[in-house]
């Protein structure tokens, strides 16, 4: 489905990715690990197209993703979270669920300040879509409330129900259990378990919680100073002299 | 608890409206290191910054029998309060150099800060390196460092660690907190560290409390703590 | 040929007087984040000030210290009543405190002062230097000298003082400077103190050439702007050589392109400005902001 | 999430909190109740407009002239308000120029009723669309400025504009300006000349008023206010920001333009200094005063820019402006958020009092 | 959110309930406050004006860019003060003068006019200052009839319109000014070869197409202008390209900062010593002071009005009374404020007028504002008077040059009526 091949990345004098390669297999769940600085969250910023490959190519189901614009990557069926949370503080949970089936719509200014019947429909039906997501994710009851000011789990959740409105095939995850503690990590890794079988979702996640990576992922990638060191099953990577000299440290 | 050095009693604090603890009592004994464990939300680092004069409190704060509460951060860092906050508050568009003579802001004494300063790069060899640097081409890990190393700048008496973890990675992470209990060992430094992986915290703490809704509901050693079937389930789970 | 340096050299003379107002700008914003629009209204305001004294019989240079002292007092105070109160509410809020600042400034001073012209005295001696057929006057050259300094004493504060690094500390992240020891009520209460002495000088340097009245800094405030974006928001010396050119380009643009006269002359530096965000969005010497993804 | 707006003496909301001021039980029907809360809550809100709708149309037959003009004069600055709010309250984009395009929308009529002899009201779509126009073009350097740069810029055009309005004297009648016949009320209406122009800008801000929040409850006004908290996101949700930031640019010069030529119509009068970088600054500062990113904002804003300054000089007639900088102040003290702001906050505090009590 | 936004709603209705409690709805042109008079001036409308009273509403700008001119209104009120204490009003009739500010806006204008004539219910709009803010009102002015006398503005339309005719202006308007500074040329340097600086307004071309008209057919060329727009710092640049041109007159057309401005610019340049003509607008001794009067002598101007500062008039009568009366009635006033005696001027000019008016009604007034016949009014130059007629609505189209020697004006030549010199002035 994903098959990224000789990706380099290089901003000013650092070379943040240095000829990546990996692929995912529809359906899959994969691990993205490795040190910090190692390039992960560029590689995610590249495979959205929020920054420019020096060289390499990525293609998405057989085409290649290089060439698509930015605003395009959504209605490609690519999703992401963001590490530090992409949220729009100031939008209600239902909004901001709403923005991310945003290329699932096709009301512009006109139409929309017009209020034409068929934004109306489209509008009752992306909005009965996203109000069954809330439900889903167990974000009803804070549906109406400004996103800003919600715990950390639930905007955790918020985020992820964000990225499924816009029925992605592949779904990008940036750290998403980074600040949960261990029953919030626990809750959150079978959510997206359901997740996955109900939207048939293909994952790419990067974490650095091992237990959550672990438990979760059917193939782990490990990356170091823009390199891949291993690839494999999670428990082979973790077992990896390499992997456990550059990231996971004697102690694990 | 006569012997403590830092005392916590009754404690309430929230932002506007919204009240976050609701008499927290702590104590924490002299060159401890004490862990704050406890779910998102409980309250764990508006109690750090109550600790440090961030947010407005109700309550009693004693740090070695003088009176904290009410006093502007800026205060508490003269009387040797450091605090580490969630997100490290690198000075981002300032040189390395500079974050960490910025922590040595509130001294007076120039050979002391320059001692400090090597002192610091002792300890964080790869902050020597890129003394010149501007901090926010800095990694996440490195800035977590400078981070820290900015706080013991102060010499601080008190050292407030806010989840230096997060977003790093292991090996990082534990790099951090060998650190962490060597500068404890050798300097004697009182640490209080909020932490969500649990195992970690337990692994360097003396001492640590369990914060759930704003109150503390558990407190004892790391390694009763450890044992402790309640924490084990609620914060020890998903363990490699 | 030499007519043409001729008027290179007369627009850096006005484009002095922009880059000392835009100093003040970009001071107040680096600390604080905000455009203060009440910035030439203030420059004014010590300029009356300045005059007062000198109308009470002290010579200028017995009123520039006493008048600089003034403003950086007063800098410090408008910074405990009129922004503290906002301090924390969103970033337009504090934009249209300072233009209600404006109103009440200017309004103010032609209460207090009445809209008449005053006489306010010529620091530089009349007459002007000569040199291969080229004339600059020794106001143009003691304004050029004077903004220099401002700016290089500026430099040596931020950089090599402690005060200096701890007031770039509460630009960058004010939390994490409180938290480090810095009384950042005071430090901001400072920076706006800095400012105001800073269009302290720049009024007294325009009064004489420009002729004093409440109205006097509302044209330099518009092209201090232009000088301030130009160079990029958050740089002082951006700021200086961002006023020249527009002084420059504004001056040659004047004499030189037909079309353009003096009529419309104002739009070429905003012609330039325009090129140049486009080029790069936060001004020629300004940061683009570091880190690291 | 309901609970009375109750502000004593207002007549016309008090019967309304009253139906809804008890607190909804909760049952084995919550759902279905809670539903019905919904539509009733909707239903007010609805009811409070047409509420507000009634008093604006019953006013011009009660007020002298003087005030239905003034009055008037606030629906011009709301809808010009209005706009702007779509670009800095809703897009997150600032702009100090926005007299420019009120300025092309009013010199647009102008020039139109000058020259062509154009009927009034055929004016305002062409005024719209050449703002409209215009705005497209400068949105498009809009894209890639932030904040501050991007204010500074607007400020340059409105600048630029009043001496730029003197130079094509043959077609803008130069620093002299424009004098210009009002439209006459049709004889069907019976209505008299200042009530005849209040009932135009009545609809035409009516109407924008329904666009605006037509817009902003769509899936457009999600993708703006994405836009406006977080960029990177937005675009990563298929937002396209190029697109979206230029059309805002455009559409809310559009507002501005309409308001324009509304004001053509109602004072009769162009001239290039009647739009100087003052009319720009008091046009922010009035979507401020009012309230950003709220659609009571505009009208508040406009209520503020039109009777403020003669409240000033009511206080202070030896230097108004004294009293109207510190009016501009206090009310930024008062309402960091705008008056808006503070009338949401002043409706949740009663509604809590009246809760307890 | 629901209930902000009911909130928002119910504060908004409840500002324009309050504005609506300020007044019912009276039928247009015909109020309750609208009344007519009996006898000879029957049907004529006394709104406003009573056996007692009389109330005025003029509007100025007191705020913003231009509030200058807001001391105008001052002078104004202290005379109309010190005619009500000592002189019992204007024929029995006590002035009440009510002022509003416009900011220099022609929108606000308009309001204030409306507020002045609906809500105030004044018996003239006296004085509205600007062209743009005059421009904004008059139709409405004309519309209900109400007179709008003496407007602080010199452009040439006040007197050459006439559909408007309600309103009339005072000053010598900016064309024959214009015709003077000519005049003096074609006698004194009829190869003048002359550069213009000019403010980029009604005011600036108003005044150098009069000149440029009145130059038609002479020797004298004008061969370099620039403008400047108010909101420019400095004259500076302008100043250098227009001594680039070789002129040896410079027609200095300007309000007061730039006017020195302009002066000191001159006076620096020691390359370029053209004949420095300065307009009225920025002749005040206040304007020339700053530059140094070593450097303004034998700038030339003209003027029909006493400069308060002006030596020569210490010891005039009217003067004497002017700053007596000032100081009584406007003691926070500073009487050498050329604004303030321009006030007084065109008070008192008010007064004569209203003297002259046959009925004590707004008809009255406009037919004796329209009929002024040599009327003597003290503030004003020795010789100068106003005249008016049917086709002729300029009150004052004398002035007299001056040349600037010492510390003070010398007036020189004989006071020079245009409209004798060059016809009367007609719209074109």
């Amino acid at each position: 489905m994903l098959e990224v091949r000789d990706l380099t990345v290089r901003f000013g004098g650092i070379t943040a990715l240095d000829g990546v390669g990996f692929s995912v297999r529809r359906g899959e769940m994969v691990g993205l690990i490795g040190p910090n600085g190692a390039g992960k969250t560029t590689l995610f910023n590249c495979l959205t197209r929020r920054c420019d490959a020096g060289s390499g190519t990525v293609r998405y189901e057989g085409a290649d993703l290089l060439a698509v614009p930015p605003h395009a990557i959504a209605a490609a069926g690519i999703a992401r979270t963001f590490q530090n949370l992409g949220l729009f503080p100031r939008m209600s949970v239902r909004d901001n669920v709403l923005v991310g089936a945003h290329h699932r719509g096709g009301a512009g200014f006109l139409a929309a300040s017009l209020r034409l019947p068929r934004v109306r429909r489209e509008e009752a039906r992306l909005r009965a879509e996203a109000d069954g997501l809330l439900d889903r994710l167990a974000l009803a009851a804070v549906a109406g409330h400004p996103a800003a000011g919600l715990p950390f789990g639930t905007l955790k959740r918020v985020e992820l129900a964000r990225a499924l409105a816009g029925r992605p095939r592949l779904l990008l995850l940036d750290e998403p259990v980074n600040g949960l503690n261990s029953a919030e990590v626990g809750e959150f890794a079978g959510t997206l378990r359901a997740v996955r079988e109900e939207f048939d979702v293909t994952v790419v996640v990067v974490e650095h919680h091992m237990g959550f990576v672990m438990g979760t992922c059917d193939r782990v990638v490990c990356l170091n100073f823009g390199r891949r060191i291993a690839e494999g099953t999670p428990e082979e990577v973790r077992r990896d002299p390499g992997v456990m000299e550059a990231y996971l440290g004697a102690a694990v | 608890m006569s012997g403590d050095f830092l005392t916590v009693t009754d404690l309430h604090a929230g932002y506007g409206d919204a009240r976050v603890l609701h008499g927290v009592d702590l104590a924490v004994g002299r060159g401890e290191i004490c862990a704050i464990l406890g779910p998102n939300g409980a309250g764990k680092t508006t109690l750090l910054r109550a600790l440090s004069g961030m947010v407005r409190v109700r309550g009693g704060v004693r740090l070695d029998g003088t009176a904290l509460a009410g006093r502007p951060p800026d205060a508490l860092a003269r009387l040797g309060v450091a605090h580490v906050p969630e997100g490290r508050g690198t000075f981002t568009p300032l040189t390395v150099e500079e974050n960490l003579r910025l922590g040595a802001f509130t001294r007076r004494d120039r050979d002391g800060i320059e001692a400090d300063l090597e002192r610091v790069c002792a300890y964080f060899p790869v902050l020597r390196a890129r003394l010149g640097q501007v901090a926010g081409s800095l990694s996440g890990g490195e800035q977590q460092m400078l981070a820290i190393g900015r706080a013991l700048m102060l010499r601080p008496r008190l050292l407030l660690l806010d989840e230096p973890s997060l977003g790093l990675a292991p090996l990082v992470t534990a790099e951090l907190f060998r650190i962490v209990r060597t500068v404890n060992e050798q300097e004697r430094t009182t640490v209080v560290v909020v932490e969500q992986n649990a195992h970690l915290a337990l692994d360097v703490a003396h001492r640590a409390h369990v914060l759930e809704s704003g109150r503390i509901v558990l407190s004892g050693s790391a390694a009763r703590l450890r044992a402790d079937e309640q924490v084990a389930r609620s914060y020890l789970g998903y363990r490699v | 040929m030499a007519g043409f340096l001729q008027q290179v050299i007369e627009g850096l003379g006005a484009g002095a007087i922009y880059a000392s107002l835009a100093l003040a700008l970009v001071l107040i914003h680096r600390f604080t984040g905000i455009v203060n629009f009440a910035q030439g209204e203030l420059a004014m305001f010590s300029t009356y000030v300045a005059w007062q004294f000198t109308a009470a019989g002290l010579p200028f240079w017995a009123a520039l210290p006493l008048t600089l002292a003034v403003s950086f007092a007063g800098g410090m105070l408008i910074e405990r009543v009129v922004i503290r109160p906002v301090e924390g509410a969103p970033e337009l809020t504090v934009v249209i405190v300072t233009v209600g600042l404006f109103i009440f400034v200017n309004a103010a001073a032609g209460w207090i002062w009445s809209f008449l012209i005053k006489d306010f005295p010529n620091p530089f001696p009349v007459g002007a230097v000569e040199a291969g057929g080229l004339t600059v006057s020794h106001s143009t050259l003691g304004v050029l000298a004077v903004v220099g300094a401002v700016m290089g004493l500026l430099y040596l504060l931020f950089r090599h003082t402690k005060v200096g690094l701890g007031m770039r500390a509460v630009a960058a992240d004010p939390v994490s400077a409180r938290l480090v020891g810095v009384r950042v009520g005071r430090t901001l209460a400072l920076g706006w103190g800095l400012a105001a002495t800073v269009g302290a000088v720049s009024g007294v340097l325009v009064a004489p050439l420009l002729f004093l009245e409440p109205n006097m800094m509302g044209g330099v405030l518009i092209y201090a702007f232009a000088a301030a974006t130009l160079g990029g928001f958050d740089s002082p010396g951006g700021a200086v050589v961002g006023g020249l050119v527009v002084g420059v380009a504004e001056t040659l643009a004047g004499a030189y392109v037909g079309f353009v006269g003096s009529d419309l002359k104002v739009g070429v530096p905003l012609a330039v400005i325009l090129c140049v965000l486009l080029l790069r969005p936060q001004g020629l010497f300004g940061r683009a902001a570091v880190e690291r993804a | 999430m309901s609970g009375p707006a109750e502000t004593a003496g207002e007549p016309m909301t008090a019967e309304k909190s009253e139906t809804v001021g008890k607190p909804v039980a909760a049952g084995p029907a919550a759902g279905r109740r809670g539903a019905l809360v919904r539509a009733v809550t909707a239903h007010r809100g609805r009811l409070a407009v047409a509420a507000l709708l009634a008093v604006a149309c019953y006013l011009p037959f009660q007020l002298v002239p003087f005030h239905v003009f003034q009055l008037t004069m606030v629906l011009v600055y709301a809808v010009a308000l209005l706009g702007l709010n779509l670009l800095v309250g809703h897009a997150g984009q600032i702009s100090l120029g926005h007299g420019a395009f009120f300025a092309v929308g009013a010199y647009g009529t102008a020039i139109m009723i000058d020259r062509w002899d154009a009927p009034h009201l055929a004016t305002l779509p062409v005024a719209a669309a050449a703002a409209f126009a215009l705005g497209l073009a400068f949105g498009l350097p809009a894209v890639r400025l932030h904040g501050l740069y991007l204010a500074l810029v607007t400020l340059a055009i409105a600048v630029f504009l009043v001496p730029l309005l003197k130079r094509f004297e043959s077609v803008t009648g130069g620093s002299m300006g424009l004098t210009l016949g009002k439209p006459a009320p049709p004889a069907w209406t019976g209505l008299a000349e200042d009530q005849w122009l209040y009932f135009l800008a009545l609809a035409v801000a009516v109407v924008t008023f329904l666009l605006a929040r037509g817009l902003l409850r769509s899936r457009v006004g999600r993708a703006l206010h994405a836009v406006r908290d977080d960029e990177a996101a937005a675009e990563v949700m298929g937002v396209r920001l190029s697109f979206h930031k230029t059309l805002a640019f455009a559409w809310s010069a559009m507002f501005a333009g309409a308001a324009g030529s509304v004001y053509t119509w109602v004072i009769g009068f162009v001239s290039p200094d009647s739009f100087s970088v003052t009319l720009s600054i008091t046009l922010l500062a009035g979507i401020v005063v009012g309230g950003l990113g709220s659609l009571a904002g505009p009208l508040l804003g406009g209520l503020f820019v039109m009777f403020v300054p003669s409240i000033s000089q009511d206080v202070n007639e030896a230097a108004p402006g004294v009293v109207f900088g510190l009016l501009i102040i206090a009310v930024m003290y008062v309402a960091p958020a705008g008056l808006a702001g503070l009338a949401a906050r002043l409706a949740r505090s009663t509604m809590r009092i009246l809760r307890k009590g | 959110m629901r209930l902000s936004a009911i909130g928002r709603t119910a504060v908004t209705a409840g500002l324009l309930l309050a504005a609506a409690a300020c007044g019912g709805r009276e039928d247009p042109g015909a109020g309750a406050g609208a009344t007519t008079a009996a006898g000879g001036c029957q049907g004529q409308q006394t709104t406003g004006i009573t056996d007692t009273g009389i109330k005025l509403g003029g509007i100025y700008p007191l705020s913003g860019p231009a509030s200058a001119y807001g001391a105008i209104p001052k002078g104004i009120k202290a005379y109309f003060d010190y005619v009500n204490a000592e002189q019992n009003g204007i024929g029995g009739r006590k002035v009440e003068f009510v002022v509003r500010d416009d900011g220099y806006q022609p929108p606000k204008a308009v309001e204030e006019a409306r507020r002045l004539v609906e809500q105030e219910q004044v018996f003239a709009l006296f004085q509205t200052l600007g062209t743009p803010s005059t421009t904004a009102t008059w139709d409405y002015a004309g519309q209900r009839k109400v007179p709008q006398v003496f407007v602080a503005t010199g452009a040439s339309k006040w007197g050459t319109d006439t559909r408007h005719p309600w309103t009339i202006g005072w000053q010598p308007n900016y064309v024959s000014e214009a015709r003077v500074y000519a005049q003096y040329l074609k006698q004194e340097r009829p190869d003048a070869k002359v550069a213009v600086l000019y403010q980029n307004d009604d005011f600036g071309k108003d005044l150098l197409g009069g000149f440029r008209k009145a130059i038609e057919g002479s020797g004298i060329t004008v061969v370099a202008e620039q403008s400047y727009e108010v909101s420019d710092p400095s004259v500076d640049p302008q100043m250098r390209n227009l001594a680039q041109s070789g002129a040896d007159v410079l027609l200095n057309v300007t309000t007061p900062r730039f006017g020195s401005q302009a002066l000191a610019a001159d006076a620096r340049n020691t390359k370029w010593n053209p004949l420095h003509i300065v307009n009225n607008v920025a002749a005040s001794i206040t304007v020339l002071r700053p530059v140094g009067f070593e450097n303004v002598q034998g700038v030339v101007s003209a003027t029909y009005y006493k400069d308060p500062v002006d030596p020569q008039w210490e010891n005039d009568p009217e003067m004497t009374l002017y700053r007596a009366k000032l100081k009584q009635y406007a003691p926070d006033a500073d009487p050498s404020v050329p604004y303030h005696a321009f006030g007084w001027a065109v008070a008192s000019s008010f007064h004569k007028t209203m003297e002259a008016a046959k009925c004590p009604t707004r008809e009255g007034l406009r037919d004796s504002m329209r009929n002024l016949s040599g009327v003597e009014v003290g503030m004003l130059l020795p010789g100068v008077t106003m005249s008016t007629g049917p086709d002729d609505g300029f009150p004052i189209e004398s002035m007299r040059l001056m040349r600037f020697k010492g510390e003070r004006w010398e007036l020189f030549g004989e006071v020079i009526d245009t409209r004798r010199e060059f016809g009367p002035l007609t719209a074109d």
